[in-house]
């Protein structure tokens, strides 16, 4: 019986009086319609110029029907999605301590560096001396990477967290397939991002789960049981994703090198200490690096991300295509296969078109030379101590399921709202009315109705501070007894809880034209 | 107005020259030697023939250093040539461009050994100053131009000068065409480049002032070698197809039409980040009208710079550049300008030289075959 | 440090507030011999030294722009109106994340709604999902699809499929599959009847192929069903969309596409943002993100992620994919900008697209020893060239005319394919550069 | 002889000579939340014991249902495809899942009876 996920708790209520209004726009913000409900035929917002008469090419390949999207002027347009972006919170606007998110805040340098013509305007397959800027930047990135996890080797390739996670994987395996072994099993512990056992399935192996300590950790006694000479390879997260630094992270590297397997770590949380470990020496032999979450490339709403991977001299070969190489000619790339090995490589493939994600490559070289080493050093310790501040400021209030101190985030469950009646989703959303977005809530799902609060390098004391007090508040309306506030919220919300059963058993996926109704005869 | 001539500036081998006997001639603000007892026509068989060695320390020498950014993308601002493509010790012929299309200069530009990015530059004798300055001003956000008054420049030329150089500078014989690097050459610390400007093999020596003649007349003492002075340099030039500044190329003259259009590089081409670039691109789609051509004068009169040339109805169609006795082929040789339909090698023109209209044949440059040691690649 | 907003008095007075006597105290976990010390970096930099320090290095690169431009092969220089770049870097569009409390992220969700009804529209199909990394991995993903709706892992790949999709196909699909793949037939539609049996789950057939190439999907749709498997139809070139005949009509089953044509720069190749559109039936083996319409609890309309128990954080080792997140901002780029065009935009946008390469291959078809490879196409063609396309390239190249991507640098172990050269044209091109072209050709075959 | 037994995976399972219907019980109902999606075995699907049979999806979660004995799919409950809610309504009764032929109906006595089920739930 699978009892994991986030729960919802959809109570169809009274509509708020005060939203109440004759537009039911509230103030400043607006009820908006779908693009398709404001668009009239004919209608466009991009000037074009007509076609020169020409004879066409495609001949009964021609489009039949179009594709029915709304025309509308610039103006509407625009203000179509100036009135929806007012309908979400941002890190620019409001504390977001998404705990495992790192959701920090985006210099606008970055984006303004990404979008130089000589970054932003250069195509994949143009002749290669023309992009030599391009390789460096490439170049210079993979040197910091490098240089701050202390590993050997890198590939950028990875469009994201999770591809960079397949990457690891494929590189274990292919490397396995090197040694001539076949070894079935990739262990991941209880507490693991679901992401880990999901890749080490994609990557064809099966997923063992190694249970946690009382204290959140693995040990090395859990794990022995589990190191068999089928283990291909270990996934362990550190930081882990209850917010804490495996101590025998080192014993276990060991343990599982001498089992002959190899030690893949989820980078997701290296921001809480880049610039102080260097996570080479911890026995790692590939960890991916998420550049949104430490290297503070946007998030927008979900992606686009980039995930390189470091990898240990045991792996290095094995990194996908396409390889850089740098000579008297100055850059290319290796694109081919069999000239990769002609140079002693043995990628296991390529793992999408191109060349991976440059526009995140400028952004995230922009946030390392800005803060220079001395600056990351700082943001590990600013996060590492805004999570142990929260924690602090809380855990007499609120339950902590582990002692501090934490790295970047801040644990709690919902021991301290038993009896309330307020669940840990009641309790975020109430959070929402009071301006904050509410932290991870039902992760990680070792821990009972968890609440995993990162605060990040970003927040001023100032900002702690209230948060804090909102939240001491909010437990003391719960332990008052005061439960309708929280089952109501959030009611200064551009919407209230929304009914997500309906959304998945009845499932509307797009907008469709309504049927015209028949008149009568 | 001021009437006594400008004071004649003289190379630190000046005393050497006069000691060997050369007769001296004003030569773009210097006192050069233009020939030596030997003669022209034998100093210019030597240096085809064996090695000779030329003063050229009136030629405009500096370094490019870097000053808070890289010197050749600094130096590529006001040149198309690709400068931040040249590796270490790696030499290039390039441009000065106007904004009109034309040429302000030519020069050597090379990126000097473990220098930081540093490069070395040989600008033309008389525009040394107003090169300089350009090239100051437009690199000193990136760079600093540093010019090297007192350092000489030597030229040994010819088929033997490796053999010869080999004996006082171990190494240079494995220095490539177009290639630079510091070498003891008889004792004094120098820079060699395998380069010249004669369509012979060769080295271009330079090397701090006060070690130029000791240096020079341990050359000298080699058998095989001669002084060589500006009139066989001329001559050589000239067969070897070579455009000379202020002759062949000018401010009004296309780099396309000159035959140059290689001297812009690739990427410079592509990304059109030049003076002149559309002006020059699109010549070098469509062509100019005009290509610099050689001629060979079928009767023994020389054409001078500035003979017109016509075609077989008389009709003026361009004009000569530079022109001059061959003493290899033993014929009147020039280069100049036509209209490019008449520029196909075999096509009979004229030039008109004292009023007479002489027959010429335009002839595939160079006239006498280069032999350069291109190294294998 | 200007992103650092800690003051050492705060960091005092937190610290005394934690009980600990010093950050270093924080880490008291991290093994001593794990502790960095000395790292080659360099220290922080103003804004005005990093603005310099990477302005240097893309002076260093040729952007498409500078000149006659006519690379395509999976990715297309074209133009993105002003107000889709300003809209995208609004605060809450661009520092937001993943949907995850849908009452303060309708923003997100509403357009991410849009876009799944614009890309069904543009595609044929009945729904899409909320994007991809690109079309490369949008196309593993559909391969993974269908073998979970067909129970089988047999993977015919057409030849002209873009060669890096192939790989993409192999390596993240490969281990559930065998994969076949065609050889690469020229303007030509190869038949892949032959090679689809019982065993086949799908069949992947890009259109217009990577040779420009525009075919009649339907053959082998037929083909496909026939035997029980499906059709996965590919496309790199959003734009076309408004002009070819789209997959669904031609009887596609799935469809990956990709999407950077529409609001997205080129951008050396990332981020760009894969397009994934299926038939109803198929949704809850559809992989990534979905929105979808609801109402919340005042009966208001409104829309949230869901089918979120196929995704990995509650299915995990069973679930449809590894993704976690889409490619969100390229996404909403990409909308907008359909949002600008609407049909009547799109359709003119397309038939000049379209236009310019028909001009384009007028005038270059004219010259001697030059064939145009691929008789029917959008706004990309192959040149069967004379020359080896690698001298003709680089002899191009010298006259300022960057003029297409090799096949042999896509395909190289298809020495065949030598002399073939893929020649995409755009809005942006403009009559100078097909004159520039026409000329820099004539000069070099001269 | 008709009788009723339980999994300790939440199954019920009713067999009837040799003909079984199974279903999931409240006590999984009430772990899932609402029920969303139900996947059935076609007819004809040999199931073993203990193998996976079909899925149940809830918005918060999914999981197997798995056959409690070996044997033949004959039927799945058509309703539950327009009408998940079914399961939440009437887990074991209107909410069945699929109805199986099996291999060896004296298997029904290693299952749980009414009671040990309770019992075991009762320890969770």
């Amino acid at each position: 019986m699978n009892r994991q996920g986030r729960p919802t708790d959809f109570v169809s209520g009274e509509a708020d009086a005060g939203s109440k209004t004759i537009s039911s726009h509230r103030g400043l913000d607006h009820e908006e319609p779908l693009i398709f409900e404001l668009g009239r035929e004919g209608q466009t917002g991009v000037d074009l110029p007509e076609a020169a008469p020409f004879k066409d090419r495609l001949g009964a390949l021609a489009r039949k029907t179009a594709p029915g999207l709304p025309g509308l002027s610039e103006p509407e347009a625009v203000r179509h999605y100036v009135r929806l972006s007012q309908r979400n919170a941002s890190i620019d606007a409001s504390f977001y301590p998404l705990g495992s998110c790192t959701m920090k805040h985006n210099p606008r340098l970055n984006e303004k560096l990404a979008r130089l013509p000589g970054f932003a305007d250069i195509h994949p397959l143009q002749p290669q001396k023309t992009v030599q800027g391009a390789f460096a930047v490439m170049a210079e990135l993979s040197r910091w990477l490098k240089e701050l996890t202390g590993m050997p080797a890198v590939t950028l390739v990875p469009k994201a967290g999770a591809q960079g996670e397949l990457c690891g994987l494929l590189a274990i395996r292919a490397a396995l397939a090197a040694r001539g072994e076949t070894r079935t099993k990739v262990l991941v512990p209880q507490s693991a991002h679901g992401t880990n056992p999901a890749t080490a399935a994609a990557a064809g192996f099966t997923v063992e789960e190694v249970k946690a300590t009382t204290d959140g950790r693995v040990d090395l006694a859990m794990l022995r049981p589990h190191l068999g000479s089928d283990v291909a390879a270990v996934m362990l997260t550190n930081p882990n994703t209850c917010g804490l630094f495996e101590r025998d992270i080192v014993a276990i590297a060991d343990a599982v090198h001498d089992a002959g397997a190899y030690f893949y770590c989820d980078g997701a949380n290296f921001n809480a200490i880049v610039g102080k470990v260097k996570p080479g020496a911890l026995g790692i032999d590939a960890m991916h690096i998420n550049l949104h979450k430490t290297f503070s490339t946007p998030h927008g709403g979900g992606g686009p991300g980039a995930g390189p991977v470091v990898f240990s001299e045991r792996l290095a070969a094995f990194a996908p295509l396409p390889l850089i190489v740098h000579d008297k000619q100055g850059f290319r790339f290796i694109e081919d296969e069999d000239e990769a090995r002609a140079k002693g490589a043995q990628p296991f493939g390529r793992m999408c078109a191109f060349h991976g994600q440059m526009g995140m490559f400028v952004r995230a070289l922009s946030y390392m030379l800005s803060h220079g080493v001395d600056g990351l050093r700082q943001v590990a310790e600013d996060a590492v101590l805004s999570a142990n501040y929260v924690l602090a400021s809380l855990k007499d209030v609120m339950s902590a399921p582990y002692p501090g101190p934490c790295m970047h985030e801040a644990l709690f469950d919902d021991e301290f709202l038993k009896g309330t009646g307020v669940s840990t989703l009641d309790f975020a959303k109430a959070l929402i009315d009071d301006g904050f977005h509410p932290p991870t809530v039902y992760f990680p799902l070792v821990v009972h109705g968890a609440m995993l609060i990162e605060p990040t390098e970003t927040e001023s004391k100032r900002t702690l501070d209230e948060f804090v007090r909102v939240a001491r508040a909010l437990v003391s309306e719960a332990k008052a007894g005061n439960t309708a506030r929280f089952k109501r919220a959030p009611v200064l919300a551009p919407r209230r809880r929304l009914d997500e059963t309906l959304a998945a058993r009845k499932p509307v996926l797009r907008w469709k034209r309504e049927p015209p109704k028949k008149s009568p005869p | 107005m001021n009437e006594n001539l400008p004071e004649l500036k003289r190379t630190v081998l000046h005393a050497l020259h006069v000691g060997l006997g050369a007769k001296m001639v004003p030569f773009a603000g210097y006192e050069m030697p233009v020939q030596y007892p030997t003669g022209i026509l034998k100093e210019h068989r030597h240096a085809r023939e064996s090695a000779g060695l030329f003063d050229v320390s009136h030629m405009g020498q500096a370094v490019l250093k870097p000053a808070g950014g890289d010197p050749a993308r600094a130096l590529e601002t006001i040149t198309p040539a690709d400068i931040a493509g040249l590796s270490e010790g790696q030499m290039r012929y390039a441009l000065l461009l106007n904004d009109k299309g034309g040429v302000s200069d030519d020069f050597m530009a090379a990126r000097l050994p473990h220098g930081k990015g540093a490069l070395y530059l040989v600008v033309n004798a008389a525009t040394k100053e107003s090169d300089f300055a350009a090239i100051a001003d437009e690199t000193k956000e990136r760079a600093t131009l540093e010019p090297q008054p007192d350092r000489a420049l030597l030229a040994l030329q010819g088929p033997r000068a490796e053999a010869v150089l080999a004996r006082h500078a171990q190494g240079v014989a494995e220095l490539g065409f177009m290639r630079l690097g510091h070498f003891i050459v008889a004792g004094a610390r120098a820079t060699v480049s395998r380069s010249g400007y004669t369509g012979e093999d060769g080295f271009e020596i330079s090397l701090d002032a006060k070690d130029a003649e000791r240096v020079a007349r341990a050359l000298l003492a080699e058998p095989e070698v001669l002084p060589i002075g500006l009139g066989a340099r001329d001559s050589l030039r000239l067969e070897a197809g070579l455009p000379l500044y202020g002759h062949d190329l000018d401010e009004s003259t296309s780099p396309i039409a000159a035959g140059l259009g290689w001297t812009i590089g690739k990427r410079r081409k592509l990304a059109r980040d030049f003076l002149s670039a559309d002006i020059l691109m699109a010549e070098l789609l469509e062509g100019t009208g005009r290509k610099r051509v050689g001629l060979t004068l079928l009767d023994k009169t020389p054409a001078r710079e500035g003979a017109e040339i016509v075609d077989t109805t008389g009709r003026p169609v361009g004009h000569v550049t530079s022109g001059g006795f061959s003493p290899t082929l033993n014929a009147p040789i020039a280069m100049g300008y036509v209209d490019t339909e008449l520029a196909a090698d075999g096509t009979e023109l004229g030039v008109v030289v004292r009023e007479v209209q002489r027959r010429a044949v335009v002839t595939p440059m160079p006239f006498v075959p280069h032999r350069y040691k291109r190294s294998a690649e | 440090m200007r992103y650092l907003p800690l003051t050492a008095d705060d960091r005092k007075a937190m610290l005394e507030a934690i009980g600990a006597p010093s950050a270093a105290a924080l880490f008291s976990d991290v093994p001593h011999g794990a502790r960095a010390a000395r790292f080659d970096l360099p220290p922080h930099a103003g804004e005005i030294e990093v603005e310099r320090a990477l302005s240097r290095l893309a002076a260093a690169n040729v952007s498409a722009g500078s000149g006659p431009f006519f690379c395509g092969a999976g990715a297309y220089r074209h133009h993105v109106p002003a107000s889709v770049d300003h809209l995208i870097q609004r605060s809450e569009f661009l520092t937001s994340y993943t949907p995850y409390q849908p009452e303060i992220a309708q923003g997100t969700l509403q357009a991410l709604f849009e876009f799944q009804s614009q890309v069904a529209g543009l595609t044929g199909m009945e729904v899409a999902n909320a994007s991809m990394y690109d079309g490369s991995t949008a196309t593993a993903e559909a391969v993974l699809m269908a073998h979970r709706l067909t129970g089988k892992r047999r993977t015919v790949l057409s030849g002209n499929l873009h060669p890096h999709y192939a790989e993409t196909v192999k390596t993240i699909a490969g281990l559930a599959s065998d994969i076949v793949v065609a050889p690469p037939q020229v303007g030509r539609e190869e038949d892949l009847a032959a090679l689809i049996d019982g065993e086949t789950s799908c069949v992947v057939v890009q259109n217009p192929d990577v040779f420009g190439f525009v075919r009649d999907l339907a053959p082998a749709a037929r083909a496909a069903h026939a035997k029980g498997a499906l059709l996965i139809a590919v496309v790199t070139e959003a734009v076309s969309f408004g002009l070819v005949e789209s997959p669904g009509a031609m009887g596609a089953d799935i469809v990956a596409a990709e999407g950077q044509s529409l609001g997205n720069g080129l951008s050396f190749g990332g981020p760009y943002v894969g397009l994934f559109a299926a038939r109803e039936e198929f949704i809850r083996q559809m992989p990534g993100r979905i929105a979808g319409e609801t109402v919340d609890a005042d009966g208001r309309r409104g829309f949230v992620l869901t089918l979120l128990a196929r995704e990995q954080h509650i299915r995990r080792e069973k679930a449809t994919s590894n993704i976690c997140t889409n490619s969100g901002l390229c996404a909403l780029a990409f909308s907008i900008h359909l949002s600008l065009l609407g049909d009547a935009g799109l359709r003119r946008l397309a038939s000049l697209n379209h236009a310019r390469a028909v001009q384009l291959v007028e005038r270059l078809s004219g010259i001697t020893g030059v064939e145009l490879a691929t008789p029917v196409f959008f706004n990309e063609f192959t040149l069967k060239l004379p020359k080896p396309a690698v001298q003709v390239n680089d002899a191009l190249a010298d006259l300022g005319v960057v003029a297409g991507v090799r096949a042999l640098r896509l395909f190289p172990r298809e020495p065949s394919l030598g002399c073939h050269l893929i020649v995409a044209a755009t809005e942006l091109n403009t009559d100078a550069d097909v004159e520039a072209y026409g000329r820099a050709l004539e000069q070099v075959l001269a | 002889m008709a009788e009723t037994r339980y999994t300790k995976s939440h199954e019920w399972i009713h067999a009837e000579n040799g003909i079984a219907t199974i279903g999931i019980t409240q006590y999984a109902v009430d772990q899932l939340g609402d029920i969303v999606f139900v996947e059935l075995p076609k007819a004809g699907k040999k199931l073993a014991e203990g193998g996976e049979a079909a899925v149940v999806e809830s918005v918060k979660a999914a999981s197997e249902v798995y056959a409690p004995l070996s044997g033949e799919a004959l039927e799945g409950n058509a309703e539950l495809a327009g009408n998940p809610a079914l399961v939440n309504a009437d887990p074991e009764g209107k909410g069945w899942f699929f109805r199986m032929k099996l291999s060896d109906e004296g298997a029904l006595k290693t299952l749980m009876s009414k009671d040990q089920y309770t019992e075991f739930v009762k320890g969770l």
